[in-house]
């Protein structure tokens, strides 16, 4: 039963299963086991980019294709959801409306540069991806008539989601039970269903087939494979992913801009939960978001300890100062692909032979 | 059948050219189903082009190539291998971080058109691991079949191209140079596969070779293309003993002929 | 028990330099309006600092933190329009109060304010109003120049409205791309606009950040046609580029030498002091934001959000820029603002914008936007 | 031992945990050719990739020209008169047939009698010239890579199986250029599977297996011992299976 | 000697196909000439079209280190950017040293300045290029995403250094007096220091294409990239050259963030990354590792976007993008690709 759920890949490695078990328990139980604002939205937000980075994965890892506009199908997905929401009221037909013409517009947009795709090589389509995704941003930040421009848009969501709403009066583990849980288990639930579909979708033949296409498409296409079709449904799919997870995003932050949604940040932190985790494995997005979404949100905390610490040290306490906490992300970065050349998930599973 | 009145695979007046460089210029042939032709020539002869060109790597400039007499000259290198075109390459090409299960359960799922199945497990498909292992106990790598095939002897590499082939199962099947880089205690087995092809099942095999023993023990026609064109085609032993493959070719004939261009 | 103030602004991003300024200002209104004792009715003010990293995402959850986790009383911050309008709803929700400053929207006291909003800061349609105003005469022919998103958008559409009745003609509005590097396309079509038009000619900029186009217009000599530029005030950092633009006319929000008040001397003599160095224009924001909170506590007498509200709707309090006032239907901090003549003196590094006339808040018809 | 130009003793080389040579000694005297031989797998390319610096010998040393070169680098190598003719033919598609002369000729201009006599040898470089080296077939890649270590005289050739894909014709062509190397004072260590090609040149040989070298003599020997080659071949198919 | 001969059969190459093979050179006329019919006033076009022409000179400087290092070694350094941006602090740092010199009425000494300006700016990235090659790209030579990760990391360490030695401010600098203001020319303006980026830009690009063509560098590392091995085994040492290359390629950007500085006149640390995106577009119209496409590329996108400015403002936003996707249509590998994208 559980690994029909899994489609079949299970973890392989028992220091793995045991991570993913920590992860899964504390998503799931974050509201009581960690109560708090900050520590639920940071639950929230690791649902929300295990979904996005393993739909990143699956044009990365599994298709070998390099694309640097995975951001602008995540605004695509979010925006949908929050125009629908600004323009016909904090309903749920809208919300869902909303989301599912996000995917679509997304879906269209894959499919056009997907098809793009045929002409160019890797490394090109690379580069033209990045300068679509910014040409995107600035379009959207110029129809501020439509999407609130650079201040994005601010906008209500159904009553039953809100703090103001109360399920009950009481508190359960001293938690109270309002509109806000309500909403977590609504982004956790989405997501979890979310990445068992693209599990799914890895281990079936297409997503086999996938792998064929990466390791050599050339070949691929002697046996009978259209390749183009294959990388184009890849980019398809991951797109309408990323969209439901930018809607997820919409409605969870209640807020959609082109720092949240569109930055190229955001597609860098992306890139880079995809090689800590280990590319070509849907697990390796799970750890790679949860550890970098960990290490975002505490990271400067962790530094205005350390300043103080050494405030004696003129130098060393400018350099751990927690302005410069992105110094040493940037550090965390070149060490990260160093010392995980496979990923956290490679490492764990070669370490098990 | 109408079919029938066709041969399995033909090509007229094929041409490619490369900027100014004919590869391959007008060559017109045809081949019938259920023989094994060798296709020799000198170097840079245009044999690996003559075969880009038939199974769609490359387009022809002019010319067409007609397989049960409809014209695939345009179509693309997927569409011909579901028409029953397939090869094996030159140098190796295979997928070299997959397991040669999973090359060879590749090639049957591509046969069974399952590609684009999404929703289903790829390992319930059990019928597609039972023909992969069919194949592979078939070329005697069924031991290896768990083995990732980057970490595979050159051997068995060659061995595994030949796999994918008759996992494919096409009608008409292209060897280039299978034997080549092999050490001599090798060559058998893969010639002893090719052979058991050719007796088994009714296909049509196009092989280029370099080693005279190994046309000889195969062959029942012998094509020769020289600078592109189709020179010499017969009998291997009436082939063999014309002059143009003794001196181009072989080698053999005692006085220089001409400089380079 | 302690008052809690969260400071939650973008301490790390490109606005660094901003985020800086505002918070000395920030600490050194509290210590000014407290005599140094940095305690209200004897209980102690304690500020807590939380970065948006210029994200609206993280600012909005910064916020959150700073009203659920950490309880505190009022919040301040941020430096981006768009981290502030994404945190407006938070305050609502947690009912409690966040003094914006120093973010300029004209929509945070307008479409998307709600009454837990008050701004110290001033918003951009004081900044065009006070430049209109500055500029506008009889007989003044203006071309604009703005980034051609909803800030420069807002911008020029209220430099406009505020040009009518000046006798000032706007002929031309011209809009470039944020990210624009070359601005000779733009300039020329500026100047075929206004090359002949009579009388005394402006283009008036509006640019916020980086990339500003003012020397590379400067540099296709506009003079040539009669137009001269004219800009609002900016940081010092900035107006290092206004030592090109000598007898350049525009209105700022603030400059040290400026204001005279006890409290911009208190300011002045103690940041030079302090940092060898003048105070800025977020300083002096954020000290407004420091006494206003001081000052409204004192009047409420308690730290309860309504009694605060109440307290604060119409409140005075004197500030560097002099007094401010918190107008009661959108909580937008009315204040003066100074029309000023950029001067070059070689020992000074920037340009030094000249008083010539300050503008009071009854010369300025702010308009009202949240109804 | 003043004669040999090269020697190998008890070398070992380690290629990440594998243990491939297990303690080669190998000699190979001043002037003649050497013909390595072994079934796939035996150690031949790894004991080239060795020679070159490729790989570094974890124990044992390369001698050349009576100077230990077992820790110098590739270029250095190089640089004491080693050319090298990779398996793979260590072609640069990119670079035109010309480019990839040009730099093949590391110590100065291309002389001009000498590429002449090339393209004699091989057709196909003259021809191809400015053609991308990428697009020529496995048998002209398979020349030029032939044609790059001879553009400059070199003391030692290694060439690594240099036959493999030649039509009939071309392997005699490269017989008699390897042959006429050998009479300008150039010595050449060939691995080869050719066996019929190695006896028509070989002067000495020795046979691998197992990452040892299980025979070396002359190889005029071997050829006449039919017994000898059963013994070594029985052993490698044995080896195999 | 031998016994064979191989004698493929040459046929000419036809007329259209060779003129086609020419075409890239003709763009920029071409678009010149289109755009002078567009803009109709003489005046506005030669302002328009010097402007442009220096606008592209300066992204050509910036991209030139780009598409050396990017094109021949197959790194994308991401990194590039804040070398610029390291340039233009260092560059401004130097020029401040010598006020006296940049504020003197002579052109002499004015030149004097800036020149030594970029020297330094130069040398400095150009250590830094070493450091960057050393410790961040080697290990991860053929890996392009894991270069573009750590040159990203490597683009943050650096920004963030900038922070901490130049603190958080911009950092702002008049140009030297013999390069402000403008020549005017009727009613066109033609600004003095657009002239000298075309200078110094033109200059470079000789320079480059001297090098380039009568070395053997430009073929060695691009041999090098493909099987670094071979090249050793021929005898070259391909580490040091490598790291020559990527000085060199840091020194040019050092170089271009000194005249885009200048410039801009204004300078940030994020200065050099939000130029990035243009850079990466005139590497890939000119098509990778040539510098003469990347020259082409850098004036027609300069031209473009000066004249779509002038034209139909909205457009503008998108004309180089257009421009990107029509060349790569019509050229998937660019213009001139010296090296086959992968
Ligand atoms: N893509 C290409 N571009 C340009 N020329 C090419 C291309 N492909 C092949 N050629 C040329 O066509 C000629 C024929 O090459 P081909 O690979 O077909 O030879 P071949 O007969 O297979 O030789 P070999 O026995 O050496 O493999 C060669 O001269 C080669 O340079
Ligand atoms: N990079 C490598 N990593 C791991 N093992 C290797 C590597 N290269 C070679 N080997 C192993 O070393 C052994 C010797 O290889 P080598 O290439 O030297 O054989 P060879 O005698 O040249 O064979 P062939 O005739 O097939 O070329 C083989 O078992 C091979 O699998
Ligand atoms: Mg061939
Ligand atoms: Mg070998």
């Amino acid at each position: 039963m559980l690994t029909r759920l899994l489609s079949g890949d299970t973890p392989r490695s028992g220091l793995l299963t045991a991570l993913l078990l920590i992860v899964l328990i504390s998503l799931a139980f974050a509201p009581f086991l960690f109560p708090g604002t900050k520590s639920l939205e940071t639950a929230a937000r690791i649902c929300i980019f295990i979904v996005l980075v393993a739909s990143y994965d699956l044009l990365l890892g599994y298709t070998g294709i390099v694309s640097f506009a995975h951001t602008m199908f995540f605004g695509i997905g979010a925006y949908g959801t929050a125009l629908a929401l600004s323009a016909t009221g904090p309903t749920y037909t809208s919300l869902i409306w909303g989301t599912v013409a996000g995917a679509v517009v997304a879906a269209v947009f894959a499919l056009i540069i997907g098809l793009f795709s045929l002409r160019v090589k890797a490394i090109f389509f690379a580069m033209v991806t990045l300068a679509v995704a910014s040409a995107f941003a600035v379009l959207v930040s110029q129809m501020s008539w439509l999407t609130g421009g650079e201040d994005g848009l601010n906008y209500r969501i159904p009553r039953e989601l809100t703090p103001a709403f109360k399920l009950i009066d009481e508190k359960i583990l001293d938690v109270r039970i309002n509109g806000k849980l309500m909403a977590y288990y609504l982004v956790f639930f989405v997501s979890a269903i979310l990445f068992l579909v693209m599990l799914r979708i890895v281990n079936s033949p297409f997503g086999r087939t996938l792998k064929a296409v990466r390791d050599n498409a050339f070949r691929a296409e002697a046996i009978g494979y259209r390749v183009v079709w294959y990388r184009t449904t890849a980019t398809v799919l991951s797109a309408v992913m990323a969209a439901l997870a930018g809607s997820l995003l919409a409605i969870w932050l209640r807020y959609t801009g082109p720092a949240t949604t569109l930055s190229m940040e955001i597609m860098i932190d992306i890139l880079l939960m995809v090689v800590i985790g280990g590319m070509g494995t849907l697990y390796g997005a799970v750890l790679g978001a949860t550890l970098f979404i960990l290490a975002q949100t505490y990271l400067q905390n962790l530094m205005g300890v350390a300043a103080e610490a050494t405030s004696a040290l003129p130098f060393v306490s400018t350099l751990v100062a927690p302005e410069r906490w992105l110094l040493w992300l940037g550090v965390l970065f070149i060490l990260s692909v160093y010392f995980f050349p496979t990923g956290i998930v490679g490492r764990l599973r070669a370490g098990r032979a | 059948m109408v079919a029938k009145e066709h041969p399995i695979l033909e090509t007229r007046d094929l041409t490619i050219r490369f900027g100014g460089h004919v590869a391959v210029d007008h060559v017109s042939c045809s081949f019938d189903r259920g023989t094994l032709t060798a296709i020799v020539g000198p170097n840079g002869a245009g044999k690996t082009t003559y075969f880009n060109l038939i199974s769609g790597q490359l387009t022809a400039t002019s010319g067409s190539v007609l397989l049960n007499g409809e014209t695939i000259t345009r179509m693309s290198v997927p569409e011909r291998t579901d028409r029953g075109i397939g090869r094996a390459f030159q140098l190796t090409n295979l997928f070299p971080t997959l397991s040669v299960r999973e090359n060879v359960r590749l090639v049957a799922q591509a046969k069974a058109g399952k590609g684009f199945d999404l929703f289903s497990v790829a390992e319930s498909h059990v019928e597609l691991l039972e023909r992969a292992d069919h194949v592979l106990s078939e070329v005697r790598l069924i031991d290896q079949a768990d083995q990732i095939v980057s970490a595979l002897p050159h051997g068995d590499q060659r061995k595994l191209e030949v796999a994918l082939l008759i996992a494919l199962g096409p009608q008409v099947l292209m060897f280039d140079e299978p034997t080549a880089g092999m050490s001599v205690d090798e060559v058998p087995v893969i010639l002893e596969l090719i052979q058991k092809l050719k007796a088994d099942m009714d296909r049509t095999i196009l092989l280029v070779e370099h080693k005279m023993d190994v046309i000889r023990s195969l062959a029942d026609r012998i094509i020769v293309l020289h600078n592109g064109e189709l020179v010499a085609d017969g009998d291997p032993a009436e082939v063999i003993a014309l002059s143009i493959v003794q001196e181009a070719y072989l080698g053999k004939a005692p006085e220089a002929s001409g400089e380079a261009a | 028990e302690d008052i809690k103030i969260a400071h939650v602004y973008g301490k790390t991003g490109p606005f660094e330099a901003y985020a800086k300024q505002s918070h000395t200002g920030l600490m050194m209104g509290l210590e000014y309006a407290t005599d140094g004792t940095m305690e209200v009715d004897g209980r102690k003010l304690v500020v807590i600092e939380k970065d948006t990293q210029l994200k609206p995402d993280i600012g909005k959850a910064a916020l959150a933190e700073a009203y659920g986790d950490d309880e505190v009383d009022i919040a301040v911050g941020p430096v981006s329009s768009g981290v502030a309008l994404a945190m407006l709803p938070v305050a609502e929700e947690y009912e409690k109060l966040l003094i914006v400053e120093p973010a300029v929207a004209d929509s945070i006291t307008g479409a998307n304010w709600n009454r837990y909003i008050f701004r110290t800061s001033r918003n951009s349609s004081q900044d065009a109003i006070s430049n209109a105003v500055a500029l506008g005469q009889e007989g003044v022919s203006i071309a604009t120049l703005a980034q051609d998103y909803a800030f420069g958008r807002d911008g020029v559409a209220a430099f406009k409205e505020a040009l009518e009745g000046t006798g000032a003609k706007l002929v031309f509005e011209e809009y470039a791309p944020t990210d624009t590097k070359d601005f000779t396309a733009n300039a020329q079509r500026v100047f075929d606009a206004l090359k002949d038009e009579p009388g005394r000619k402006f283009l008036f900029v509006i640019w916020a950040g980086g990339g500003n186009p003012i020397s590379k217009i400067k540099a296709m000599e506009p003079e040539r046609f009669g137009v001269e530029i004219a800009t609002g005030g900016n940081i010092l950092a900035a107006m290092k580029a206004y030592k090109e633009l000598p007898g350049m006319e525009g209105a700022t929000y603030y400059y040290y030498e400026i204001p005279k008040n006890p409290v911009n001397d208190w300011l002045v003599a103690e940041h030079q002091k302090r940092f060898d160095a003048p105070p800025d224009f977020f300083t002096a924001g954020g000290m407004s934001a420091g006494i206003a909170i001081v000052e409204a506590i004192r009047k409420a007498g308690s730290t309860d959000t309504e009694e605060l509200i109440a307290a604060m709707e119409g409140m005075e309090f004197e500030t560097p820029k002099g007094k401010m006032v918190f107008r009661a239907e959108d909580h937008q901090a009315l204040q003066p603002m100074y029309h000023f003549k950029i001067k070059v003196d070689p020992d000074v590094e920037w340009g030094i914008p000249e008083l010539v006339r300050e503008l009071k808040i009854e010369d300025m018809n702010i308009p009202i936007r949240n109804q | 031992m003043a004669d040999n130009l090269l020697s190998l003793s008890g070398v070992h080389t380690h290629i990440g945990p594998y243990h491939i040579l297990q303690g080669v000694d190998l000699t190979v005297p001043v002037g003649g050719v050497t013909v390595l031989l072994g079934r796939n797998g035996a150690g031949k390319t790894t004991t080239l990739r060795t020679i070159m610096g490729l790989w570094t010998a974890s124990k044992g040393d390369v001698r050349f020209e009576d100077h230990v070169i077992t820790r110098l680098s590739t270029p250095e190598i190089s640089r004491r008169g080693i050319a090298f003719v990779p398996e793979d033919m260590g072609i640069f598609t990119d670079l035109t047939v010309g480019e990839n002369m040009l730099l093949a000729a590391a110590n100065g201009p291309i002389d001009d009698k000498r590429l002449a006599w090339i393209k004699e040898l091989f057709p196909p470089i003259g021809t191809f010239w400015n053609s991308s080296a990428g697009t020529l077939s496995g048998g002209q890649k398979q020349m030029l890579s032939v044609a790059r270590a001879i553009i400059e005289p070199r003391r030692l050739i290694l060439i690594d199986e240099p036959t493999k894909g030649l039509a009939p014709a071309i392997i005699k062509a490269m017989t008699d250029a390897l042959r006429e190397l050998k009479e300008t004072d150039t010595t050449i260590l060939l691995v080869e599977q050719n066996f019929a090609m190695a006896s028509s040149i070989g002067d000495t040989v020795a046979v691998m297996d197992d990452g040892r070298i299980i025979h070396s003599g002359s190889m005029a020997e071997l050829a006449g011992d039919a017994a000898l080659q059963e013994k070594l071949m029985g052993l490698s198919l044995e080896a195999h299976q | 000697m031998s016994e064979t001969s191989i004698k493929p059969r040459i046929e000419k190459v036809p007329l259209s196909e060779q003129f086609f093979q020419k075409l890239p050179v003709m763009l920029v006329p071409f678009l010149a000439v289109a755009g002078l019919i567009a803009i109709g006033n003489p005046a506005s076009w030669l302002t328009l079209t010097v402007a442009g022409l220096a606008m592209g000179m300066m992204i050509f400087i910036m991209a030139s280190g780009l598409t050396v290092v990017f094109g021949l070694m197959d790194v994308i350094n991401f990194g590039h950017g804040a070398f610029v941006a390291v340039g233009a602090f260092v560059g401004f740092t130097v020029l401040a040293w010598l006020a006296g010199w940049t504020t003197s009425p002579s052109v002499i000494m004015n030149l004097a300045a800036v020149l030594i300006a970029i020297l330094v700016a130069m040398a400095i990235t150009g250590l830094l290029g070493l450091a960057f090659e050393r410790v961040i790209v080697m290990p991860v030579y053929g890996e392009h995403l894991k270069q573009i990760l750590v040159t990203m990391g490597g683009l943050i360490v650096a920004q963030q250094m900038i922070y901490v030695v130049w603190g958080p401010d911009e950092l702002h600098l008049s140009r030297p007096e013999a390069f402000q203001g403008s020549w005017v020319i009727g009613e066109a303006a033609i600004e003095k220091y657009r002239l000298v980026a075309v200078g110094i830009g033109l200059a470079l690009f000789v320079a480059m294409r001297h090098i380039l063509k009568n070395t053997k560098i430009g073929l060695l590392v691009r041999a090098g990239v493909e099987n670094g091995e071979m090249v050793e085994a021929l005898g070259y040492r391909i580490r040091r050259l490598f790291l020559i290359v990527f000085m060199t390629g840091s020194a040019l950007a050092g170089l271009g963030g000194v005249m885009w500085g200048l410039y801009q006149e204004t300078i940030t640390a994020h200065m050099g990354s939000e130029i990035m995106v243009l850079v990466f577009i005139v590497v890939i119209i000119g098509g990778l590792g040539s510098v003469e496409g990347c020259f082409i590329g850098a004036m027609l996108v300069g031209l473009l976007a000066n004249y779509t400015a002038f034209l139909a403002p909205k457009v503008a936003l998108i004309s180089t993008i257009a421009l990107m996707v029509a060349i790569l249509m019509w050229r998937p590998q660019g213009l001139y690709p010296v090296v086959k994208a992968k």
